[in-house]
């Protein structure tokens, strides 16, 4: 029997897979395929005060073990989240985490506020690292100041766990962990995506409405490994890692690593039943390897 | 409801150099398919595909267990599906999207161009068990670009444009005479080119004919997961594998 | 009759395609598979001023579209390189341009003052970005200041094209680039090696010697992209862009987004013919669509 | 002189569910190979497979205009090369590294185990046309791991060992029976696992028999321009894909 209980900060999850925001909709997409119950989080996709409608097609475009996109945080707004889509998915048996979006800090903040009040959601992932929206986003991941700022305010409005996204677009990623560490973050999440571009030899035009887009998939598994080993070396708090995981192995590679929890993100695009393949995996690994609990996967890389 | 599957690839049909339709068979068959749906097809072997690629249901046989697809080789992922070997296992995501609306009676015409008609040999056929009358109309650049007209000549009327005059009438689909006359389709149905679609869409308009098109679209999951697929609207952007790939026009505002 | 010639900076290149520095050795052991001399230019591995034995074994990880290299600038040293080496190719019909590698401003500083000496040089690449060395090396390329410090410094002792080589490990690689700018460098090369790590999940151990390594290849391309088109909008000097390009199509690309000339890197491992090919790709690409000089695809997206 | 080039799969022959026999076929060989050299094969169809693989000549013929591998399936790579059908384009980059030095006359002893037995074919071949006395002294853990007897067989005298004792002395090759009697061999070849090549050179050294090891190493190129294929030697690393793959196993300090 592999136990495969982990602790996210102060966040119980049943297992140690999560869905990355943005991949997994809110989770109803994937019930045909699986009980999305069976995950041990759904971080559902990015939320903002208001309505926003995302960018102008197109928004993607494929690359080498990878893809662009340019979403650009569509939704419609924490109200809508929090009246009509949770009470749709609270039944689900696994954590319902929403993710946190802002132009402003003040947005941040009141986005919190209301999801503060919703039993129920007992963690909020604040992605400080878009980037395809045009205010915020990723400009308060890069610089460790707003970093800071901005995690500081949103650490007063919440009362629960707080997972920071961090942007892997930067020279130091442990400088930045280290801040959201000290300004009240109880863990942290990495990596997102990668900001790239992509270009149509043929129209010599960007394949992207915004130019530029987020590389995500297999493609930045290397470095995002390597931010999450950094990282957990750099600071107390867990890490929920992700970047191209495609399988169970990859998930160990990142727990290895130096993971507490993983996340699946883009995979769940091209195998939708990849999160229970991954769970069933990583299972299957402590027992091969005499792992009791998954939890002594964590850091296990011997140097 | 919605599957992952593997499939084996039972026949390949190669109907000239660019397209071919290739038959699935599988252990199983989800039967709960309509017209306008479209698969995900995984693309083996090939590094530069990642993502899986929208495909139209061409036909399936509950009984064989078969599934089809045609399929016009534009590009790496397109080509490299013809390329598979029969035995070769394809693995698709299936059935997705909404489905073109099938009244129970009257007459109506559906316009096809380039790979946009293979929804519409399950549509002819439904539309037939409910004794609708379907006039069918099939553009190409050349008669080498005209496929499937006799499956559809089995479901109803079968016209044809060329814009070199090769076969049917010369020109665009939009250019047809039929389109001169008095039109009394209670529907037109439309899959192809953008411009194409959006022709035809605005012909219907004028006449106040009702009009559906199947819309093409980059797509990353095609399960309403990554918002990656819309399309703009008087309502805001809609989201095409989910919203669609079918749409009323009016609700594109074309 | 398309015009291939290209200037970077003061050099002038008889066609935009260079092989990148530590991936075509010297350039003698693709003989066999075309004349070097076909190339614009042969950035010839790092040199440093030391005989470098480089790290120990595995120096290399494949990973999706990709590979993790660690090689760590094994080298014989600049002086062996100028008797030695250098007579031997310096034949070739094309630009020879040594990548100078240093732990010590002094000792960028020592390899560029003999480099200066030798005829047949008419340019260097000062490799301020290389992942796989304990002292120096990316540690220059990743803060603005010691950058400017050590591309000022080489300047002072260089007369001909200098072309600094910038590490893509960077928040924003357009203030580097500017600053490299400031600091008398004539073109900027980007991108060097992402920072990356793979591990081995059934070993449990880094499947490189020094844990981490630079990744290469197709996987990093779209960032690259994205970086050489910010780096051609921020500064006036030209850039060499490289990174994941394995065929024509890809450096067309690279050259629509801003680069004045592309270096291969990876791709001559998989294909040690792959530049004659990108070669005469561009210039199908030119002809076809009615570019007189390729000079003219520099920054030619329409936006 | 080294070449890049695409060939046909002419002929697959599976030697057990691991290992087997791939046959080349080209429009051209090069003629100039020697034993010892390798391939640097082109994995096609399998995203995960980036980087060619080194596999070492395991026969050619020029009037054919075939070469051969053989191929142990360890991992993503090997097992891909196994799946292809006859008639698959396979690129490769041949031929690479050094070799084997042939002497004129005299008696040597060839110890091989795992997918290391693959160049011995050349190897045979070459000693016997020189007129020198071959013994192959092949390993594996089961029978079932002990192929390609037959050929060596034409070249010298076939000795095997294999750990459950199922063909051959029981034991590693290093424990056979050859090794306690008087070795009067002018020189030991060896290619397998490092662990087994380690211990023959320690035993040829102690007798003083001067011995030859190929290495595996793990290659991005080939060809000596990325300087990853390294062992290390007393006299600083060496580079396995150009100074190597066959190494005198003094120069790497063993
Ligand atoms: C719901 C739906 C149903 C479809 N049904 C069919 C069908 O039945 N038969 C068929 O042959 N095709 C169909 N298509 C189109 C098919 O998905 C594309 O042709 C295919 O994805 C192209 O992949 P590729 O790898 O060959 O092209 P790539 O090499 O990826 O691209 C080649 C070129 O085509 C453009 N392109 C690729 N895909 C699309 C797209 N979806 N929309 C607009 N431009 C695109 C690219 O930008 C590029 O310029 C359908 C698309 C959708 C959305
Ligand atoms: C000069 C030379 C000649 C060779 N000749 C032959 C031959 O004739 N027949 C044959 O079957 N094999 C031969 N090999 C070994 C062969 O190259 C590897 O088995 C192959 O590259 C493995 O690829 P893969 O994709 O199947 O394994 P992967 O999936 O890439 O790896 C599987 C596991 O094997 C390890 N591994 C892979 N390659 C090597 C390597 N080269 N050295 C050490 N560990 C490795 C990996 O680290 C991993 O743990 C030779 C190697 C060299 C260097
Ligand atoms: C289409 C798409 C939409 C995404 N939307 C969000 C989002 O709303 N919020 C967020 O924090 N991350 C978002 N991400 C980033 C992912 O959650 C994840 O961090 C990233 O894709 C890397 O993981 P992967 O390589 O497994 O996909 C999105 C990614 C994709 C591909
Ligand atoms: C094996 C290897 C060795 C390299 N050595 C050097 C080097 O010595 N100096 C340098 O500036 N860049 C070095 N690089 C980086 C390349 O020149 C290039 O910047 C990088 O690989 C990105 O391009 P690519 O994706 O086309 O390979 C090396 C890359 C590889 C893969
Ligand atoms: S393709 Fe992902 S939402 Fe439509
Ligand atoms: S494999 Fe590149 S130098 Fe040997």
């Amino acid at each position: 029997m592999v136990d495969l209980k982990i602790q996210l900060g102060g966040l119980q999850m049943k297992n140690p897979v999560g869905a990355a925001s943005g991949t997994f909709g809110f989770g109803s997409e994937f019930e045909d395929f699986f009980d999305p119950g069976r995950l041990g989080a759904i971080f559902v996709k990015g939320i903002t005060l208001k309505n926003r409608e995302g960018n102008d097609y197109p928004r993607m475009a494929e690359t080498a073990s990878g893809m662009l996109n340019a979403v650009g945080l569509q939704n419609k707004g924490v109200d809508y989240f929090i009246e009509t889509i949770f009470p749709a998915i609270k039944h689900y048996d696994t954590e319902i985490i929403p993710n946190v979006n802002g132009s402003t800090v003040d947005d941040y903040i009141e986005v919190t506020e209301k999801l503060n009040e919703v039993k129920g959601i007992h963690a909020i992932e604040l992605n400080i690292s878009c980037p395809n929206v045009k205010e915020g986003g990723m400009a308060f991941g890069v610089s460790c100041p707003s970093a800071v700022a901005v995690t500081e305010a949103v650490r007063k409005a919440w009362d629960k766990t707080l997972i920071v996204k961090l942007s892997p677009n930067v020279t130091d990623i442990t400088e930045i962990a280290r801040g959201v560490e000290g300004a009240g973050a109880d863990a942290v999440s990495l990596v997102n995506t990668f900001l790239g571009m992509a270009i149509d030899a043929r129209t010599r035009r960007p394949k992207l409405s915004t130019v530029t887009g987020g590389l995500s998939g297999p493609a930045i598994k290397p470095i995002a490994l390597r931010m999450v080993w950094q990282v957990y070396h750099a600071v107390k708090i867990p890490v929920s890692g992700m970047g191209g995981i495609m399988n169970a192995e990859d998930a160990i590679e990142f727990m290895l690593a130096g993971a507490t929890t993983v996340q699946i993100g883009t995979a769940n695009f091209i195998d939708p039943q990849v999160s229970v393949k991954v769970i069933d995996g990583i299972k299957a690994y402590c027992r091969e390897h005499g792992f009791d609990r998954v939890s002594d996967l964590v850091g296990a890389m011997e140097g | 409801m919605k599957r992952v599957q593997d499939f084996k690839l039972k026949s390949y049909r190669r109907l000239n150099r660019e397209n071919y339709i290739l038959t699935l068979q599988g252990d199983y068959l989800e039967k709960d398919m309509h017209p306008g749906n479209f698969a995900e097809i995984q693309v083996p072997g090939l590094p530069e595909v990642f993502l899986r690629r929208p495909i139209s249901i061409l036909d399936f046989d509950p009984a064989k267990k078969t599934i089809s697809f045609y399929i016009k080789a534009i590009g790496k992922g397109t080509r490299q599906l013809g390329r598979l070997a029969e035995g070769d296992t394809v693995n698709i995501v299936y059935p997705l999207g909404n489905s073109f609306s099938v009244p129970r009676k009257g007459k109506v015409l559906i316009v096809g161009g380039g790979s946009g008609i293979a929804p519409f040999v399950l549509l002819g056929r439904a539309l037939q068990q409910q004794g609708v009358e379907t006039t069918f109309l099939i553009g190409g650049r050349t008669r080498n670009d005209i496929f499937l007209t006799e499956e559809f000549s089995r479901y109803g009327t079968v016209l044809v444009t060329t814009e070199d005059g090769s076969r049917g009438e010369k020109g665009l689909v939009t250019g047809h005479s039929l389109f001169a006359g008095s039109m009394n389709f209670d529907r037109i149905y439309t899959c192809g080119p953008d411009p194409m679609m959006k022709a035809v869409a605005r012909l219907a308009g004028q006449r106040g004919i009702d009009c559906e098109a199947s819309l093409e679209n980059l797509m990353a999951c095609g399960i309403g997961a990554c918002l990656c697929c819309v399309t703009p609207s008087p309502g805001g952007n809609r989201v095409v594998c989910t919203e669609g790939p079918v749409f009323n026009t009016k609700v594109l505002g074309w």
